[in-house]
């Protein structure tokens, strides 16, 4: 696998949208002609050379080009747009967008990332040190086809709409949640080892939430099922498991009805 | 002297829909837009007559108003700074990534503040952003 | 003598009232009178008069004093901010007719600008919920002819849309409701008694922030499930009997507003609005609207749909628009400090805006269009008043249930004042020059 | 202006007959005439096709319910917009075109006049603002009357003048075109939640039945002399066994004869026809009854029908059928809009995905073919896809390619999932006719301007009609090697002429041109009941003053064409 590695070395004035940096557009690419890729900085437009120390050739293929971002890119969106193969590793914080519409490969953030990181994701691993911000792998605005497949693990906090009209794949957010899990979602599995606060679910038609921490507000929509004895991701324990939303409509499936499955620990 | 804690919200009023169309350079925006309506209850725990000069203070902002007893009650442990520079001074601007700020649901804390003035509406946004 | 002109439209809120009459001198320059408008409309035509008004350009000083200048000085230094700015921000048309703003739209394409409405502080949260799940609605008409189930939610007519339960929501008597108040079922949603919820048959006082849990909730009893006993502060008995309230009607409407578009949840809570509004259309038939707050702000949604395809929070600094809330949305523009230019146009960002998002801009090349003074103007480096519009110069206007109303204008401007429009139109020629657009 | 002359193309007119033959287009003063000045323009057309431009009969491209499926679907527009360059305008959208793009696109092939399908009266204003921002091509509306309660209630008792003088004040008041019925009767049922599927369910309270509306409407049409005939979208659209209430429709026309003095020769325009020609009882049995639809009109010359194809992409449904557009998203449960409108209509928009596994959307594609391959008389049945509903009116040319190529048709049918569904349900595989270059310029040039009484001034390349003139880099002598050259061709026009301006040269916007909206003015005995009931409605019923509803500034409508119609000494 060739690695390219870009540094920031001309921080941008405004935000810079470096949707050209994903192994897709570097592959084949030489150093200097991933220099010349453009870069938009609001209405300007320049080349990530500008913005960016490249070294390194990119591989024949996405699948073999791994990026490794160094510097400041907390006013950089877009990293790792659109990715189908390879990796990407950011060291620091990025801004919005990261990892968006991504269908494979793996990309990294060691710092945080903001809003809409892993939007309409539909395959490949998504991995953030830090915190994410809101609507991490939800779908795009008016859509009603959210993250489809693909894993996201973020190891802090994470923040509100985080899947929503999620239809598959998994989420695994080691620290809270905001407002706002899984809304409309219709598949996937979410996993919340940290509290969440309320909305959680809500309009769920299909899919599955673990809350190991507290709720502070159940929805009404919520029905409690008994509790249940679970070992969900290596850990074992007792849920209080409720189905839901009942004000949603729901499908049938050999006569039952189909419900989303909360599961909060006890 | 004491202190309360309420939930603030902001919003219309018709007073402040007469007092923006009448010109925001006048006292008359002041007196329709620079107030805080609470329950009687809330005032009696501040233990402050209606119409004193309050301090508002939430995480992003503190703000002078006049306490007033509210029309539109009863609602206890809720505050109402009619939609203006007042209000915007000290509301959440948090918009969870969906572009709205949080003018409704901001806890705050009022005490009493009899001496300190009020300001215009203007002359209270210039001297946030000091700009003269 | 004096001359009175009939359905004249009031340019201030949503309701769009156009049963207006104005009494005016026979040279038509000077307004006298006003009958039909609220206390708020009447204000608005009267303010038009102040002799206090400021009826030139002027150049904010360091020392705070203001310079004036001409109309062509002020179009130059407005056409050089937005041609030089790497990202300029173009916010407001709430508040001026269709023809402004579609000049306007050819500015920000030609200066690759983003621009807003005031939907950003206003029903932008229930135009993301829209475009998640619909809206089943209909014009305010169908609701005085045939609506019996009135309902409120988040929102407090009496102050903010003085005349909307005398000409549409409750007292008229349309075709079908000819005994009108009598005819008519009102709710109000409200954490507050307001005076809305005052006159209402059933006050669900819901606590603040949980208008989702009881909608949700309401949706549950439609369908006799399960609910815990008390949901946001309401216990399910009252909450099971405001649902087949709703369900027995045989035309329903409700009405929403800044209480649901701007607490915690935001579009959600909307969403959830709406997918009660589909529910109860398998009993009955239903619709819901929302209370646009500006005169024209839903105008400046359909320009913007039509031309750009996005209805507010566009962003053209690629060349063509792209449309996120939460990245292209003003207030998120401003306070991440993405925007290096503020150019304001028919409303007040100043006083409506969080304070944080005002410090960014009152720092940046700014230009006000308003014939107000406010603190937008306050802090701006340039202040252009213009006409008033609605009552000095006419125009396309959009009301709350979309439909177009044209304005119409009652009196002459002071001497020399150009109209928004006009003046737009002298900033676009000179952009063009700028920027060598064809 | 300028004079052109288009050298050695293989001009299809059917207005005079020319089949294909080469022969000289010359333009002058915006209109075609016998011949010009050596100093004419030459446009060299030698070994490519040229027609008139042409006419998109049925199409929602301006209005209330379009412009809400904008701001609903920003989806439909994420990647995909153009920037500005040039002479254009940025555009956006695939299944609902920004009014540029649309204008542009419709230039691009070929089309020069296009029809507003749906026009609510109470939002004239906004539908001809979007017709003044849609650039180059020459835009009329037809304002709705099925669900009217001034229509409703003087039918009721058979009031022929008084409906005839109330539709020339409403088309005078909104700058109409034609009379446009959409499920009448049953969008004013839906204002209650509920609908008519047969043309003899009664409306609640106003007690007529569709039949009865339709029928009044047919005689005032014909009383008034329009332009256009009634144009309508018959009840029950949609429903497996739809075609039933469809034939019921049509026997509506029987015996009336079309009374104009613009050539028209229909009474009747059935719209969209393919969505009313299903069989079968549900969705299973679901079949196709084309061919009983085409039977009928062969047979029934003052009937004329378009096709409405659908186009196997993901698109957005929108109509003023608002009970239909609530059964359908109770279907596939994507998002609704619904818009009624007081006293006068309703409307609703739900995205709709016309996939090719699933074999309903397979059986549709078919039938809209089937319906264009057994019309016997290509004037009397045009090309549509009824934008957005079917298909994106982008999708002409792949419409084109289908119908002129059976080997198109065939490679489609064998991608198909449920192929054999589409063999056993529909007749299509057994047909292997093929349209000609002609026919399909009699399909949407010289057939729909004739249908809307335009054939004096567009459809056609006569000397005298204005200079609308589409070129096409397709070579009719060659023989086609592979049918998607077809689909290229109709995409991107090597030149095309509008009034005499030419506005794309290979398949660029060069000349935003300057666009007409047409509008018939009708004068007709002075009506005192009509005015009063008018006054009356607006001072009860009405939520806007008359003043306000009349209002229609010159602003909106810059360039009025105005077609004048005198119905005042008629007979009844």
């Amino acid at each position: 696998m060739e690695t390219v590695t870009i540094t920031m070395k001309n921080p941008p004035a405004l935000y810079l949208e470096a949707d050209n940096v994903s192994p897709d557009t570097f592959a084949g690419k030489t150093a200097a002609q991933i220099g010349d890729l453009s870069v938009h900085e609001g209405n300007t437009t320049s080349t990530l050379g500008k913005y960016f120390e490249i070294s390194g050739n990119a591989g024949a293929s996405a699948a073999d080009t791994k990026i490794v971002i160094k510097g400041d890119v907390k006013k950089v969106k877009y990293l790792g747009f659109k990715m189908s193969a390879g990796e990407v590793a950011v060291e620091g914080s990025t801004d919005q967008y990261a990892g968006a519409w991504m269908t494979g490969g793996k990309m990294q953030v060691k710092g945080n990332v903001d809003a809409f990181a892993g939007i309409a994701m539909k395959g490949g691993e998504l991995s953030i040190e830090g915190n994410a911000g809101n609507y991490l792998g939800a779908a795009y605005r008016g859509d009603w086809r959210g993250m489809s497949g693909g894993r996201i693990l973020v190891k802090g906090d994470a923040g509100s709409d985080i899947g929503m009209y999620m239809t598959g794949g998994e989420m695994i957010i080691n620290g809270n949640v905001d407002v706002h899990v899984c809304t409309h979602a219709e598949g996937g599995k979410v996993i919340i080892k940290g509290n969440a606060k309320t909305k959680v679910g809500g309009q769920m038609v299909d899919g599955t939430i673990f809350v190991f921490g507290t709720i502070d507000v159940m929805m009404p929509g919520f029905k409690p099922a008994g509790e249940v004895e679970m070992e969900v991701d290596g850990v074992k324990g007792k849920f209080a498991h409720y189905i839901g939303d009942t004000g949603e409509r729901h499908k049938k499936k050999k006569g039952q009805v189909v419900y989303a499955n909360l599961y909060k620990k006890i | 002297m004491a202190t309360i804690n309420v939930n603030l919200i902001s919003g219309r009023s018709i007073q402040q829909g007469v007092a923006i169309e009448g010109g925001k350079e006048k006292p008359a925006y002041r007196t329709a837009a620079g107030i805080i309506e609470l329950d009687p209850s809330d005032l009696k725990k501040l233990g402050a007559w209606k119409n004193t000069n309050v301090k508002v203070t939430s995480d992003f902002g503190s703000v002078i108003v006049k306490a007033t007893e509210t029309s539109q009650g009863p609602h206890p442990g809720l505050g109402f700074i009619p939609m203006g520079p007042w209000a915007n001074a000290i509301i959440d601007p948090n918009t969870y990534s969906t572009g709205m700020p949080t003018f409704k649901g901001v806890p705050v804390k009022v005490e009493v503040a009899i001496n300190e003035p009020i300001l215009l509406g203007i002359e209270l946004v210039q001297k946030l952003c000091g700009v003269k | 003598m004096t001359k009175t002109i009939t359905d004249v439209i009031c340019p201030f809120c949503g309701t769009l009232c156009d049963d207006v009459e104005v009494v005016v001198s026979d040279d038509g320059k000077q307004l006298l009178e006003v009958y039909n408008a609220c206390v708020i409309g009447t204000e608005k035509f009267l303010h038009s008069q102040s002799k206090d008004r400021v009826t030139r350009p002027r150049l904010h000083q360091p020392d705070g004093s203001w310079k004036e200048i001409s109309y062509d000085e002020a179009a130059e230094y407005t056409a050089q901010m937005l041609a030089n700015a790497k990202k300029p921000l173009m916010f407001g048309w709430s508040s001026t007719n269709c023809e402004a703003q579609s000049v306007g739209n050819e500015i920000a394409e030609i200066t690759r600008a983003c621009c807003d409405n005031t939907a950003a502080t206003c029903h932008g949260t229930s135009l993301i919920a829209i475009q998640d799940i619909g809206l089943p609605s209909c014009t305010l008409g169908e609701i005085k002819n045939r609506a019996d189930r009135v309902i409120f939610w988040g929102c407090n007519p009496a102050h903010a849309h003085p005349r909307h339960m005398s000409r549409y929501s409750i007292f008229p008597r349309g075709f079908f409701t000819s005994k009108g108040q009598m005819s008519r079922k009102m709710i109000v949603v409200d954490p507050r008694v307001t005076d809305t919820a005052k006159m209402a048959d059933v006050h669900l006082q819901v606590e603040q922030g949980k208008d989702y849990e009881l909608l949700n909730a309401l949706r549950v009893a439609f369908k006799g499930e399960w609910l815990p006993d008390v949901v946001a502060g309401i216990p399910k008995e009252k909450i099971r009997e405001a649902a087949d309230m709703m369900k027995s009607g045989r035309f329903g409407i409700i009405f929403f507003g800044m209480g649901v578009t701007q607490s915690l949840g935001k579009n959600h809570n909307i969403d959830e609005a709406i997918a009660v509004t589909k529910d109860l259309n398998e009993y009955t038939k239903f619709s819901i609207m929302p209370m646009r707050g500006h005169y024209n702000v839903t105008g400046s949604g359909e320009v913007f749909a039509w031309q750009f395809g996005f209805p507010y929070a566009v962003d053209l600094t690629r060349g063509f628009a792209r449309y996120n809330p939460g990245d292209t949305s003003t207030i998120d523009l401003l306070i991440r400090g993405e925007v290096d230019a503020m150019f304001t146009i028919g409303s007040d960002p100043g006083a409506h805006f969080p304070i944080s998002a005002v410090k960014q801009f009152a720092h940046l090349p700014s230009v006000c269009i308003d014939p107000h003074l406010t603190p937008t103007s306050g802090v701006s480096k340039l202040h252009v008043p213009v006409a008033f519009n609605g009552v000095e110069t006419g125009g396309n206007c959009y009301r709350m249930d979309n439909v177009p109303i044209d304005c119409r204008k009652v009196v002459e401007p002071p001497e020399g004042m150009l109209t928004d429009e006009q003046f737009l139109i002298k900033v676009r020629d000179r952009v063009r020059q700028l920027k060598g657009a064809a | 202006m300028s004079e052109y002359i288009i050298k050695n193309g293989h001009v299809f007119d059917p207005v005079q007959g020319v089949k294909g033959d080469k022969a000289d287009v010359s333009i002058k003063d915006g209109k075609i005439v016998d011949k010009v000045g050596s100093g004419a323009k030459v446009i060299d057309a030698k070994g490519k096709t040229v027609m008139a431009g042409a006419v998109e009969i049925h199409a929602h491209i301006a209005g209330p319910k379009v412009n809400m499926g904008r701001i609903y679907r920003p989806e439909d527009k994420l990647f995909t917009c153009t920037p500005t360059r040039g002479m254009e305008r940025m555009g956006g959208g695939n299944s609902i075109p920004t009014t540029f793009k649309t204008g542009y696109e419709y230039a691009k092939m070929g089309y020069t006049t296009a029809m507003e399908a749906a026009m609510p009266p109470l939002f004239s204003r906004h539908v001809h603002e979007e017709i003044r921002d849609t650039p180059i091509i020459d835009e009329a509306a037809f304002p709705v009357f099925g669900n009217n309660w001034f229509v409703l209630e003087y039918l009721k008792d058979h009031e022929i003048e008084n409906t005839a003088a109330y539709i020339a004040w409403l088309l005078r008041v909104t700058k109409g075109y034609a009379v446009k019925v959409v499920n009448p009767g049953g969008t004013e049922a839906w204002a209650w939640g509920l609908n008519c599927l047969s043309v003899n369910d009664p409306v609640p309270y106003f007690d007529i039945t569709p039949a009865e509306i339709v029928k009044g409407l047919i005689e005032a049409n014909e009383y008034l002399g329009l332009p256009h005939s009634l144009h309508i979208h018959p009840n029950n659209l949609g429903n497996p066994g739809c075609y039933e209430t469809t034939l019921d429709t049509l026997k509506l026309a029987e015996g009336i004869k079309a009374r104009n003095k613009f050539g028209r020769e229909q009474v009747m325009h059935l719209t969209h026809s393919q969505f009313h020609s299903y069989g079968g009882t549900n969705w299973g049995d679901f079949e196709s009854k084309a061919k009983e639809i085409t039977d009928y009109v062969n047979k029934n010359k003052n009937i004329t029908i378009d096709t409405g194809n659908v186009t196997l992409d993901e698109t957005t449904t929108m109509t003023a059928d608002g009970p239909f557009e609530h059964h359908l998203t109770g279907l596939n449960h994507l998002k609704w809009a619904n818009i009624d409108v007081e006293l006068e209509t309703g409307s609703g928009v739900v995205p709709y995905i016309y996939s090719p596994n699933i074999s309903v959307c397979a059986i549709q594609w078919a039938i809209g073919l089937e319906i264009a391959l057994l019309s016997k008389d290509p004037m009397r049945c045009y090309i549509t896809t009824d934008h957005p509903n079917a298909g994106p009116f982008t999708r002409y040319p792949r419409v084109i390619k289908w119908l002129m190529s059976t080997k198109a048709r065939e490679a489609q049918i064998n991608a198909f999932k449920h192929k054999d569904k589409v063999l056993s349900q529909t007749g299509l595989g057994t047909m292997d006719r093929e349209i000609s270059l002609y026919e399909i310029a009699q399909m949407t040039r010289a057939g729909p301007a004739k249908s809307l009484g335009l054939s004096g001034m567009c459809g056609g390349l006569k000397p005298g009609m204005d200079a609308d003139v589409a070129v096409y880099d397709f070579n009719p002598d060659k023989p086609v090697v592979n049918p998607d050259d077809i689909e290229k061709a109709f995409s991107r026009c090597a030149h095309v002429f509008k009034s005499g301006v030419e506005v794309v040269t290979n398949g660029e916007i060069v000349n935003n041109g300057h666009k007409r909206t047409l509008w018939v003015n009708v004068k007709v005995k002075e009506n005192p009941q009509v005015m009063r009931d008018i006054n009356e409605k607006f001072l009860k019923y009405y939520s806007i003053t008359q003043a306000n509803y009349e209002a229609l500034g010159h602003h909106f409508v810059p360039n009025p064409y105005t077609v004048e119609v005198d119905a005042t000494q008629v007979q009844v």
